[in-house]
């Protein structure tokens, strides 16, 4: 250690045929985050992303929180996908408390988290179309969205951040009618995203564009630890809900896709198939959901955990989500890390953006499934 | 010919969307419609009752300036305040009632939730801005008066697709 | 980890949910390294401490032995009271089918000092880089946020704090949060 | 329902309202009656039809449209009105805004949307004033260490290159600006500008997206003008001539769309990568390089730009409609003019005192407004399909593009050129042909 590492701004050589672009955080193509790009002619040489333009000390915040109120601001890094990462706190709190879900509440958390994973992924499609200048494709799911929205809201109350899980089931029971409103929007909605196959998935527009950029070999996805719609575009069939089966996914009946290509083109394509079965889930937990019965166990005011450590972990619209909470037997966690995917695909990127053409930047990017704000956390 | 052939598929579905129902929701005109009164929370079962997080609806005759949902919202968005009422209740000795400042208030309900005596709710109005930033304090008198809403617009689906009506 | 030990022998007592697999992994462990400390064996999940010295001949074994490939996280925890600092990499396994409900977790620590100097104090450890390149980032969020400086991985810039960050690391307990 | 400024109050709009006229009367009393009278004593007045049109004349003439009629009707012999009115400027300005418009509404209809809709009470046809006015009252903010003059001079040079680009397209018979015998040449030196302006722009903005942007805008043009310019050398072939009016008239029968539908294919392509638009609008992709080459330029400099864009859209729709679907040629569809409206006149209100009726009228043929209306409808026909690709296509990159460009289109305008040397040589077509 002679050489000392500085963190923080550092001045670069110029090269004459080297220009460095500054993609973001000013940038439409860029989220909030600073993708800092070296291009000799229209090639990327070197890439290094920067995120940290949204980070808000969510885990140092939920240091000082007690366990319910903590969620309220646990949903803030992804809110369009709230309800998924609030599922392994509430897992995670369960076992640390020691607490059993109603049955009802199980499928009703499952259904929920599956509307869930269809809005978040609708919204990163359209952000997907947009980047690649198709703006249908933005227009499109962004409102198609809007039926799972509804639906979400009838369930929880909110449009978008819903506070709707806590330790020991969920807020609220549905409203009545609420199955046959939720089948016919379920339908319509899987009606609705068939459509998208013709001008966008098989578009040969597209296909030329997106076909064989970006290939993440097998290997690297392992090796790099990349998780969610990236690992299984590579041929790696992992899938939380599958392996590890939390509350009642055991009993649904669905199917994991898996590519094996690896490039910009599969890893889109993934999280579209995935809505197919995540439809197929909501439909089959409706059937067997109890018609009736309690949804919440009732809390203590300050629950307090043991002097333990748990690690739980689900299966969100962008890959693994893990939360790791050390209890040290007080009213609030004494470390909560949150592992997201986002920030496991982000590890990927220098690795997959280096050598490609300038071009290929948006589809590459942003089919890495990246949402800055829950990188950031 | 793949290529050909796509490209006319393409065309061809864009065409035939400009045929398709509009989806948009024509807001001030239109307003969505809601299940429920609001969102309730019944404290004996400890289950809430479905319904939209909008702003809250106070009742006067039951709050007993117990604090708990001030309490409650001090780790979350210290949005509530309590204030002294200028009014006489029995069970309200102190004549302390719960104010909400909409500026920073993040709709969770938990204050909701943390009240035992039926007295705070949720109800279906949402449309709170103001131009001054004093105007999103709510006070008691403010939050007890029952909002005028008219929400009636839904998502009907026909083979034609869908459309807010 | 002093207070552990108890639930420690609690846990490993009830057996009843606990699989082969487990016991299997964990007792392969510590028949190679006497000196790990297994903390605890639960349903899926494994926790060893190791010393820093051993921890990437440790990994190295994992990874090879074990075929845990990736890491999912590296949460570092702070204990002011022991005057340490805990770095808990969670690892788990992508190419063995039956180790994919498993996550192995890999704890050591490290001298933690009142008055932090990250990158040139006691503050230090092995980086698991080479054995894992998944930890890149992770690692140099540790450093930033913790002030735990890997040696030998490649990049320890900062990543998600301000450039013109001077505090102490924010996720020791000594940095409190104003008003709280 | 946006609300109304909280410190509105109609008495000052009113007070404004009447002080700017109190102004406007004032000046004009002051400063432009004197004026004009000087001017008159210097300029030489126009001699119609024997008369001498002086000013007393012409306010008459206002009173009495009979007597106004071979006024207008010079008039609309002048190059002037022909510039700034029918098949130039005026008129083609008139079609871009409503492209605009309608390309819209189109655009969100196909996405299941409204698109405008409040402004302007009917479907928000007004949006378009409003984002010109928008546009005009922005600040115009100049990058510090641009080229000055040549930033300042690139919008300005982009939409009169389009305006002259509008020049040289024939509407109706005899209703063209420039009627010169080399037309389609003086497209083609015409289009050769654009990349020329593009690449000023975007180097004198001194800035890294706008730069790359140019490059890509440089490239494109010049790799799709080849072939562009490769897949009309068919019809050249054929007729013989490259005047526009020429080739119009040599398709009294048919269109050259029928036997060359290939060349057709090619044009349609290279109009839409010449015109930057989806599937090809790379120099502006945003979520590469912001908004490239348009990067810098804000206010009226961009809706100058924006303007030019289209007004060549409406150039090249109508370029392909000249070409390859037959002009202004088709079916008589508009009814004759009845005898006595062209002998005497309509009647215009029988109990006036003053006017019975105006001969002369119409101002314009039949034969003229059927070759408008014609043109028009095929130019209409043609601007759906370049507008549709944006809705249902993502972009492209660059080097697939450059690759359509350099490989596959040039191909298939050579195909087309053997095919039209076919005819020629088999004597189907051309001079001495069958047809």
């Amino acid at each position: 250690m002679s050489e000392r590492i500085l963190p923080g701004l550092q001045l670069e050589k110029v090269d004459d045929r080297i220009m460095t672009l500054n993609v973001g955080p000013q940038h439409p193509g860029s989220g909030h985050m600073r993708i800092i790009l070296k291009v000799d002619g229209d090639y990327i040489v070197h890439c290094d992303p920067d995120p940290g333009y949204v980070h808000r000390g969510e885990e140092k915040m939920a240091e000082y929180r007690n366990y319910i109120t903590n969620i309220p601001h646990l949903e803030r890094p992804v809110i369009h996908d709230s309800c998924n990462i609030l599922y392994p706190y509430c897992l995670g709190v369960e076992e640390l408390l020691g607490l059993e879900v109603p049955e009802r509440a199980k499928y009703l958390r499952v259904i929920a988290a599956e509307l869930n994973r269809c809005v978040y992924t609708q919204y990163w499609l359209g952000i997907y179309g947009i980047f690649l200048g198709h703006s249908t494709m933005f227009m499109w799911p962004v409102g198609d969205r809007e039926l799972f929205i509804d639906l979400l809201e009838k369930m929880t109350g909110a449009r978008v951040t819903h506070s709707y899980f806590v330790p020991g089931g969920i807020r609220n029971d549905v409203p009545p009618n609420f199955e046959d409103v939720c089948l016919r929007h379920v339908n319509y909605f899987e009606k609705r995203i068939k459509e998208y196959a013709d001008v966008f998935y098989d578009n040969p527009i597209l296909i030329s564009r997106t076909k064989d950029t970006g290939i993440l070999s097998r290997e690297d996805a392992i090796k790099l630890g990349t998780t969610g719609s990236v690992l299984r575009a590579s041929g790696v069939d992992f899938d939380i809900r599958k392996k590890e089966p939390y509350d009642v996914y055991e009993e649904m009946d669905f199917d994991t896709n898996v590519l094996k290509e690896g490039d910009s083109y599969a890893r889109s394509k993934i999280p579209w198939l995935d809505m197919f079965q995540s439809c197929r889930i909501i439909r089959d937990a409706l059937q067997k959901m109890p018609k009736s019965g309690s949804v919440r166990v009732k809390l203590k005011p300050n629950p307090r955990g043991g002097d333990t450590e748990v690690y739980r972990r689900v299966e969100s619209g962008r890959g693994t989500l893990g939360m790791h909470i050390v209890s040290k037997g007080k009213p609030q966690p004494y470390r909560l890390k949150m592992s997201v995917g986002s920030f496991r695909n982000l590890i990927a990127m220098p690795h997959l953006l280096t050598g490609e053409k300038l071009g290929n930047l948006p589809p590459v990017y942003w089919s890495l499934n990246y949402w800055p704000v829950e990188a950031d956390r | 010919m793949g290529t050909a052939s796509g490209i006319i598929r393409a065309l061809n579905s864009g065409i035939k969307h400009i045929a398709t129902k509009r989806f948009t929701l024509r807001y001030p005109e239109q307003k969505l419609k809601f299940a429920g009164d609001g969102y309730q929370y019944d404290p004996t079962s400890g289950v809430g009752i479905a319904g939209y997080k909008g702003r809250h609806i106070l009742y006067h005759d039951k709050c007993t300036g117990c604090n708990l949902c001030s309490i409650a919202c001090e780790d979350i968005a210290e949005a509530i305040a309590m204030p002294k009422v200028d009014e006489q209740w029995k069970h309200n000795k102190k004549a302390i009632m719960p104010q909400i400042d909409y500026g920073k208030c993040v709709f969770c309900g938990l204050c909701v939730d943390a009240c035992p005596f039926y007295a705070l709710y949720m109800t279906n109005d949402y449309e709170l801005s103001s131009f001054t930033k004093e105007g999103l304090i709510y006070t008691p008198a403010q939050l007890q008066v029952k909002p005028q809403v008219q929400q009636d617009a839904e998502i009907q689906i026909d083979e034609r697709g869908a459309k807010h009506g | 980890m002093s207070s552990t030990n108890n639930t420690e022998i609690e846990k490993i007592e009830d057996t009843s949910l606990v699989s082969d697999t487990e016991k299997s992994l964990s007792d392969s462990i510590s028949k190679k390294f006497p000196n790990v400390q297994i903390t605890y064996v639960n349903p899926n999940r494994i926790r060893v401490n190791v010393k820093r010295e051993e921890i990437i001949d440790v990994a190295s074994f994992i990874r090879d032995e074990l075929h845990f490939d990736h890491a999912e996280s590296v949460s570092g925890v702070d204990y002011p009271e022991d005057n340490q600092v805990e770095v808990v990499y969670h690892l788990g396994s992508y190419t063995d089918p039956s180790l994919s409900k498993q996550i192995l977790a890999l704890a050591t620590r490290t001298p933690r000092e009142d008055i932090p100097h990250p990158g040139n104090d006691n503050t230090k450890l092995p980086s698991l880089y080479d054995v894992f390149p998944s930890v890149s980032f992770h690692e140099r969020e540790c450093f930033e946020m913790l002030g735990v400086y890997f040696e030998g991985n490649p990049d320890n810039r900062r990543l998600l704090l301000p450039e013109d960050w001077a505090d102490i690391p924010p996720l020791r307990k000594d940095f409190a949060i104003k008003g709280r | 329902m946006s609300v109304i400024a909280p410190k509105f109050r109609l008495g000052y709009l009113l007070k404004g309202i009447i002080d700017n006229a109190l102004w406007i009367l004032v000046i004009a009393t002051l400063i432009a009656i004197p004026a004009i009278q000087i001017i008159l004593i210097y300029i030489d007045l126009p001699v119609i039809d024997g008369i001498l049109w002086d000013p007393f004349r012409t306010l008459d003439a206002i009173t009495h449209p009979e007597r106004a009629l071979p006024l207008v009707k010079a008039f609309m012999q002048t190059d002037l009105f022909k510039v700034v009115a029918f098949p130039g400027f005026g008129f083609a300005a008139l079609i871009a805004a409503a492209v605009i418009f309608v390309e819209r509404k189109m655009l969100a209809k196909l996405q299941l949307r409204v698109g405008p809709f409040y402004c302007g009470k009917v479907e928000g046809i007004l949006q378009l004033m409003a984002d010109g006015l928008k546009l005009i009252s922005k600040e115009i903010i100049i990058p510090a260490k641009a080229d000055k003059p040549i930033f300042w001079a690139a919008p300005v040079l982009f939409a009169a290159t389009a305006a002259a680009f509008v020049a040289l397209i024939p509407v109706a018979p005899g209703w063209v600006v420039a009627d010169i015998d080399l037309g389609l040449l003086a497209v083609f030196a015409v289009i050769g500008f654009f990349p020329i302006i593009t690449i000023l722009s975007a180097w004198s903005a001194n800035s890294k997206f706008p730069f790359i942007g140019g490059i890509r805008a440089l490239y494109q043009m010049v790799s799709f003008e080849i072939p562009l310019i490769l897949s009309v050398l068919g019809i050249v072939l054929l007729t013989g001539t490259l005047d526009l009016v020429d080739i119009i008239e040599s398709q009294a029968n048919f269109p050259w769309i029928i036997f060359m539908p290939i060349g057709a294919i090619v044009f349609f392509i290279c109009i839409l990568a010449e015109l930057e638009r989806i599937p090809f609008d790379l120099p502006e992709a945003e979520s590469e390089i912001v908004a490239g080459w348009l990067t810098e330029f804000s206010g009226m400099m961009y809706g100058l730009v924006q303007l030019g864009s289209y007004l060549k859209l409406y150039a090249f729709a109508a370029l392909f409609v000249v070409l390859f679907l037959g002009g202004w040629n088709g079916p008589l569809i508009v009814p004759t003019f009845p005898a006595e409206i062209i002998n005497e006149g309509i009647v215009l209100m029988p109990d006036a005192l003053v006017i019975k009726d105006i001969p002369g009228l119409p101002l314009f043929s039949q034969e003229m407004i059927n070759g408008t209306v014609w043109f028009l409808l095929k130019t209409v026909g043609v601007i759906f399909f370049i507008l549709l690709p944006r809705g249902v296509f993502p972009r492209v990159r660059i080097d697939l593009l450059l690759h359509i460009g350099w490989y596959k289109l040039i191909i298939l305008a050579f195909v087309n050129i053997f095919i039209a040397l076919g005819l020629v040589y088999g004597g189907i077509i051309g001079p001495g042909g069958i047809l």
